[in-house]
Order: C-alpha cells, then structure tokens, then sequence
C-alpha cells in the first residue's frame, strides 16, 4: 500500500514529540474525519530560523509519514522559506501517496501554517503566505478522492 | 518473521483437504455439467453430491441449495427475487448489514422503493419486535443478518423469521459470517432463503450458494443457460462447488470442536487485551458472539495505524476505521451501535479460525501493549 | 479407453501450468484484497498483475479489465450498464446470440424494452449494414456476439462497433468463444464492452471478465464493497483470477501457433468426415470460422443417439439437437441459419483444443462413419 | 443421464429392423419433435397373439431405448393385452428416465396402438382399448416438462 519510504517515516517518524515553551503551535484536523495534528515550534527570532520543530498525530500510516517528513523538510528554514511548502512537496518527498490519502499530506501543510501564524501572532511578525490566513478556515480540508487507482 | 493470521472474517485460508479435493477437479473432472458425454456426466453427479453436502450442513434438502459466485451476490440475488415475485415497494432491514445488502437497497431507493433500516441496540442487534413493529402493508422482504461481519454479534433470526411467517413476508438472512459458526438448521425455523460463502469456511473464493426455502418462488438475477434449475444461469464452477463442499463437510464434523475451541481463543484474547490496555471499549454481545470475533477499540489512536504496525509484527487484523476504506466516517457498524467518533477511529477486530493457535493469542497479547502504548504516546488526543 | 475430448467449446480442461498457479494461489495467496496487512496486499499486488495478464492479450488498459464471475455474468451486466446509464428503450441484437443475452434481454421485453433480434445469413452471420439499418432514435444499445459458440462463424464486429460509434451507441460484444482463438486488439477497435470467460481459454471455471472501454460509464450489477472500481462487489476470487491470467498468457504467446495448428486439425476433421458420409452437411462460414470448429448435421439421425454413440467410443462431442438441452425445437442457432428439422436434428460440434491430437481427428474419423451408417440404418427417415 | 438398462436397450436394442408385408404397421412422432417411431406387426389371426414385432426409430437415446424395451414387452402378448400396455408400464420396465425424457416413452405406446389399429382396421377387428382412436389426434404428444429432478 504505501513505498518504502512511507513506511520508513511512519516505523521511524522523526522528530515526535513536544517542544515546551514552543514559539509556535498549531493544530488542524478534527476527530470526525480521524485525523489531528499538532506542530510545535522554536524559532530564532532574529534570523527566524526554525531550530526545532516536533509533532504529534493521530491518524493513519500515511499522517504519520507526512507529519514526520514535513518536519524533516521544514527544519533548519526560516519561516518564509518553510512557508512555502505546499502538500504537493511533502507528496514528491514521500515518494506519493495512494490517491485516497493524499489528503493526509494536506495535514502536515496546514498544521505547519497554524503554528507559523500562532508565531506570527505571538511575536508580531509578518509573512505575505500568512496575509489571508484565518485559523477558522484553515480547518485541514478533506477531499477524498475514493477512485483507488 | 511469522505471520499470525487473525483475519478470518474477511477471507480464510483453505484447509488441505479442501484444496486436495479442487486440485483434483481441476485434473480429473472438468467437464461441462451440461454435456452428455461421460466428462459432462461425471460433473453433473459430482455437482449433485456437492448440493447434498452443502444442504446438510445447515439442515436443508438438496434442491433448495443454489449455487452462486459468493455471499455478494447471493444477498443481490435475494432481493432481487423479493422484487421480482412479490408486489409492494418496502423492504426492512437493519443498519449494520454488510454493504451487500446495504448497497443494492440503496440503488432501489432511488428507484422507488422505501427502505427501513432499522436502528440497533449497542450490539448492533435487532429484536423480532422491532421487526414487527416495522411491517407495513407492502412490505416485500426482511433482511436480517445472522452473525455481524465486525462485531460478532448474533441476532434472534429465527424468532424474527417466525415474525416474518406469519405476517407471510419473505425473510432472508446474510449468513455469510454464521455458516460454519454456529448451528443452524433451515428444517427446524422459517428463513426463506440464507446466503452463504465458501471462502469464510475454508473453501476457495468465488463461490457461494443461497438457500431459497421449497416453495419460495425463484427468478435469476443472472440469466442465460438453464444452470441451477433455471435460475442461476452460468456454466457451474465445479472445481470452485467441490471445494464449497468439502469445506462443507470439515465444518459440518468439526462444529462443536470449532465453537468450543475458538470460544476459548477468543475469550483469552479478548481478557489479555482488556485486563492490560486501559481506555479500551470491547464490542459486540459478550455472549451471543461469533466464536472467533473480538473486537476493541482503544481511545486516542487510528485504526490503520495501529494495523501497519501490527502488521510489522507479522499480526493480521482488520479495523472498522475510515482510513482503511478511504471513506471520511468508521464503519456504520460502529457509528450505528452509538461509538462517537473519538473511540469509533481506534477500532480494531481480531477474527480467529481453525489454524489460531495458543501461541498465536499470547503473541497477539504481548505485542498489542506496546504498540497501543506507542500510537498513544504519538497521539496529540492522549491525555 | 481413452477419452476424445472434442467439447472446447463448452469447457477446456486447465493446463497444468494454470493448474500449478491457482494451486500455489490457494497455498500462498489466500488474502482478500481489500486487507491492508500485507497478506491483503500481496494479494492486491497479484490482482493487479492478472490484469495487466488479461488486458495484454486483448491490447487493452489493465483499468478496462473487470473481473467477474463469468462469461454469464459479463453479458448480463453489459446490458445492465446500457440499461441504466442510457436513456432509451431499443436494443439490437442478433437471433443467434448465446443464452446468457438472449434471455436477459426476453426479461427485459417483458419490461417495455424493445429489443430487435436480427436475422443472420446461412453462415449465422449479420453485416454492419443491417445493424445500421436497425437503429432507432432510442437504440441504446447494439449486442452482437464475436464467435458463435455452435457454428463457429466470426461477426465483423469491428465493423458493427464503428457504425455503433457513429451513431454513439455503446457496443458490446460476447467475446466468449473469440477470446485467444483470433487476434482481438481493443487499442484498434470502437467496441465498447467485451463478454470473456476464463474456462474457454483453458483457465478456471466461475471466472470471466467484462472489458470496459475507458470513458464508458458503468453501473454495477451486483452491489456491495468497493472491488472492481466500484462497480463489481464481492471479495475477488484471486486464485481463479490467476489462473484466468496464466490462461491469458498462454494464449497470447501461443495464439499464431494454436490457431494455425487448430485450423489445420479441424480442416482435416472436416474432410475426413465430409468425404466419407453422405447426406451430411457443413454448417458455418468456410473461412471466417473458429480454428477448432467443426459442425455438421448428418440428415436422417438424431444428435443425442449420435453423441451417446460416439460417448460409448470415449468421443466427447455436443450438439444442438432439440433433445440435449429438453427442449422441443433444435437450437435457436441451427433454425436460424434457415436448417429444417429433418437436418438440424442430427447436429454435431466437435471443437477441438490444444490437447487434441492428430491421432485423435484420426479416430474420430475412422469411429464416426459406422455410428452414422448404424443410425442411420435404424431410422425410419432413411430412404 | 441414463440407467445402466436404458443405455443397454440403447446400445443393443432388441427387434430393430422391418417386417415385409406386415400385419400391421403404424408411425407416430414427427420431424418437428425430433422423435419418429415405427413399428411393425406379425400377427396370427386366429390366436391375436403378436408373432414378431420389429421397429425402427429415429429420436434420443430413450425414444430408441423405449422403443426396444417395449417391443419385449409386447412380444407374444395379444394385441388385446398389449393394447393394456402404458408408458408408465415402459417406464417402469426400464427403470425410469430423467424427467424431461419421460414424453419418450409415450411414443412407443402410441406407436404401437397406431400400428395395432391398422392391424385392425386391415383386419376387421375391434378392440375395446381402440374404440375411440383416431389416427389423427393420435399424434405423439410432447409435454416437455424441462424440470432437471
Ligand atoms: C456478512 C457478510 N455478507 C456478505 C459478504 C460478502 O461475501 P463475498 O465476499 O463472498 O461476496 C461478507 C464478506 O465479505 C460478509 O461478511
Ligand atoms: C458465446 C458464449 N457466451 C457466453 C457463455 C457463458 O459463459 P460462462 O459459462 O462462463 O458463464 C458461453 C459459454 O457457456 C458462450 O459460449
């Protein structure tokens, strides 16, 4: 069902976990649709470089994976830079997804921007990604496509 | 890395004596059951001792056993002929039918037909008075599932078709996850008609049967050749009906064996997982139970999760969870016995058979713990 | 004595090597494919891989393969699919289609449908000509079979499915009998759907497929879980599906070599027969014509006495004779194709396979004269 | 399909064949059946007692089989007594035949009462059991009852 590298960030996820005293933390996701996660952050703030950054997620193979590598990915960027990342990046960095789970790599994206905007908000920083941000509507959209090939 | 097979409910690996008995169909009778050569007499007489031990194996006479490419389309087949025979336009059924039966009464309510499906208690079971209370004037058919895919749970069929006798309305049960489980006996209740599966009673994929009652009028679902007394058109999968029977017959001589020693399996599993892992829920009817059905779900984590990484431990087991079907909600089984959502994700079903072993189940238990521990520890939810 | 195996066309027996593959199946892959473990998966990635098997041998996408229980079942739900996505009351078919259409297509009569049978020349054939000319403004549907499975003829159903294309009709054809007897390449045709079973081919019984053209929309016949796309539910037979894929290998990489020798075999049978019997005549297309087809009504005898006969010699033959299938009038092909009771009475179809010999043509030829001749002379008919 | 006796009288049936200058001859079935049987009589006028019976038949395996066994059975029986033959009498005698065949062994009853009432009629006799038969309405008649058990 998944690839090996999937399985490999779903067996081994990195960066698990709590950051206390985050700079930034978001959550998206909701119990209904089975999937949460949550993004904590500790940012320098004068060179707004993420020096670390830790989730924790309910839901399936394919959340855990792209809440582990999106992590991967964003750490060690400044906010901007990470800001940029979109689902479609942690899908080519996963390898792809099968298409009914492609939503799950929304998660990681969505839970990134929450904590980047809970840091924005709480320090007074500006990102031109975040302009029309509202953490009401940034509740992570499911769109499943159920076609399994 | 041995694998530790507890997904019986979904398909069963075949016994060898089952696959003995098709291989051997397969070298030595593969005639056309309509032919009059010796080939094709050969296969008729075989394809007729095969009706006779399917129909003993649930008490019924040879002729009311019809064969049929699975339980799917057995369950199509009974509504179909419910449709086709009987005037009125109101089916009743319940909420935790398989989708074999949900789904084709979904298509008819677009073409008019009404359908009741009626609520279950937290078993996920009806009794004959829900049943009753629901009969209308035009009501066609009930359909009432006989043991639950997910959770086990039995329902009072018998009583429910006695309901369904004397109100003259054709009852027919999913028996898919009962054959072979418990006892049943169609010369001693009323059910119309039953639909059965080899490939969950050791028997190979791809062939099934229903039971249609002496006396029930029959129209095809599938038309053509004059197969199965004219209604089951196709040319007969003997090899496939062999290996139904054979299946048949193992689980006719070891059906007391088999409750007896699965219900000890299943009842050891289930105390190991419920006695070690706090916040778990255990479904079903704690008695009125599949021998080989258990079913938990433990709050905080996902389904799917929890089966890949049981599944690294070389562990099959199946989850009502969304993220294993890609629908957004957990099965409707479990929505429809009242789980929230919370406890509904975290699902996770167990189905053991006749090749679980003792060692199998304190596999299971030792490992379930720590993985439960793991996911939870992941989970934003725990608190 | 040695069996004579001349009934290919009502059931072949498995070559070994399919044998061997749906053995090894039900030892080594018994999941159910919807399973995420990865005994489910192992037996999703097979189900893939018979796909691809089967589209290969008819130049089509894996994604237009969908595996069904059947030839039967195939021709049933084609005619589903147009019933239920096209607006429309007119199909057209030809009067010598298999049973498997015919009779869906009577119950569908009785439903308001318009159905027209189409007369076929002496060869039991019909022309994109006058399926043309049969359309209506609310033609949804045109049915023409590949092969005929008595007299062997071929349709030019490549022909037929463009005029169906001009007019955006969808096209089906009961591609049973053509099915790894003729070159049959989906990338270069307009045929919408294509009837195939895998125990004409040498593979398992209660096996098929429905070859679904990408763009057409489909509708299931049978309803339930989420196999096939969507649209065929029912936990998949992987075993028979493997074995329907080796079949579908061998015949591809087989298919000029069997056809050529095949052909070469029934020419041979054909003269043997027709130089030495009198009063006997060859039914179906001289050329356009199944490789191991050979059909002949011998005038003044009956075709069950003659297949009982020939039985008694260890030679497997069928006929349309009216008293094999206990019906009052030969089969609907012969009396189509303009034959009088006296001559379609004493029908014979010997189909040969891969397994059939010269040695084989050769004693049937030398058997069969005596049994006509010892008919014959018991006949009040002769004169 | 059929009992060892039926393929038996199939295989080697009794009295096939012709009788020059019969006593009585009589046809019945036709080609649009598929079954047509003949049969032909030796009769001693005096005693009525049926010498030799002969018959040919073109139809099934259980017409002919039919065809033979009943030919026995009325061998040396008056034409009285042989005219109280039924096919259930046949049936019997062969041991039954699959439902839809059953209508076989009505035509060797009714050939045999043809040919009884052409001996009759050749003759000047009277039979009780042929008091209302007519040639015509004596045409075998099928009632296919296509029910496999
Ligand atoms: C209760 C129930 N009904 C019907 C079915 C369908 O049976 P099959 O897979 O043989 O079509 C199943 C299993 O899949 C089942 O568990
Ligand atoms: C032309 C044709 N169509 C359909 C069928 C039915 O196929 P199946 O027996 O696989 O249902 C057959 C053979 O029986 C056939 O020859």
């Amino acid at each position: 069902m998944y690839n090996k590298k999937v399985m490999d960030h779903f067996m081994n996820p990195r960066n698990v976990g709590e950051i206390a005293d985050p700079d930034g933390m978001g959550e998206v996701g909701n119990l209904k649709c089975g999937d949460i996660m949550r993004i904590y952050l500790r940012i320098d703030p004068t060179t707004d470089v993420i020096e670390d950054i830790k989730f924790k997620t309910f839901g399936c193979g394919s959340a855990v994976a792209s809440s582990s590598i999106a992590t991967e990915m964003i750490m060690g960027k400044t906010v901007e830079e990470a800001l940029k990342l979109t689902n479609k990046d942690v899908l080519k960095e996963l390898g792809g997804l099968p298409t009914i789970k492609v939503h799950c790599s929304v998660l990681a994206e969505q839970a990134f921007k929450a904590a980047a905007y809970d840091y924005a908000t709480r320090h007074d920083k500006h990102y031109a990604a975040l302009e029309n941000y509202s953490p009401e509507e940034a509740e992570h959209d499911h769109h499943h496509d159920e076609d399994e090939d | 890395m041995k694998t530790i097979y507890m997904d019986y409910s979904a398909t069963t690996p075949m016994k060898p004596e089952v696959i003995e008995a098709v291989s051997d169909a397969f070298k030595h009778h593969y005639g056309n059951a309509s032919s009059i050569h010796h080939i094709g007499q050969d296969a008729k007489v075989l394809l007729q001792q095969a009706r006779e031990q399917v129909a003993r194996l649930i008490g019924a006479e040879p002729r009311e056993i019809f064969f049929t490419a699975g339980g799917t389309e057995s369950d199509n087949w009974a509504i179909e002929i419910a449709l086709e025979t009987k005037p009125g336009k109101h089916i009743i059924t319940t909420s935790v039918e398989h989708h074999a039966i949900l789904h084709p009464l979904e298509a008819l309510e677009k073409k008019g037909y009404r359908v009741t499906y009626l609520p279950v208690d937290e078993y996920g079971m009806v009794s004959p008075e829900q049943v009753a209370a629901a009969i209308e004037d035009d009501t066609i058919l009930i359909s009432v599932m006989y043991i639950n895919n997910e959770i086990g749970s039995i329902n009072p069929v018998e009583e429910i078709a006695e309901v369904a006798a004397q109100h003259g309305i054709l009852f027919h049960t999913d028996g898919v996850q009962a054959l072979g489980n418990i006892p049943i006996d169609m010369s001693a209740n009323q059910i119309s008609m039953m639909s059965m599966s080899a490939h969950k009673i050791y028997g190979p994929k791809g062939v099934g049967a229903l039971y249609i009652r002496k006396g029930v009028r029959t129209v095809p679902l599938i038309y053509g050749g004059a197969q199965e007394r004219k209604v089951r058109a196709g040319t007969e999968n003997i090899p496939g009906i062999i290996g139904f029977a054979k299946a048949a017959e193992l689980a006719r001589e070891n059906l007391t064996a088999h409750i007896e020693r699965l219900s000890g399996l299943r009842d050891k599993l289930r105390d190991g997982i419920m006695n070690q892992i706090p916040q778990a829920k255990y479904n079903g009817h704690p008695t009125k139970r599949h021998p080989g059905n258990v079913h938990v779900c433990f709050k905080y984590i996902e389904g799917e999760s929890l089966l890949l990484l049981l599944d690294m431990k070389g562990i099959c087991a199946s989850s009502g969870s969304a993220c294993t079907s890609g629908s957004l909600d957990p099965s409707h089984v479990l929505m429809n016995i009242g789980l929230t959502h919370e406890i509904a994700h975290g699902s996770l079903r167990l189905t053991l058979g006749d090749f679980t072993t003792e060692d199998d189940v304190a596999t299971v238990i030792e490992e379930i713990g720590p993985i439960v521990q793991r996911l939870r520890e992941m989970s934003p939810l725990t608190e």
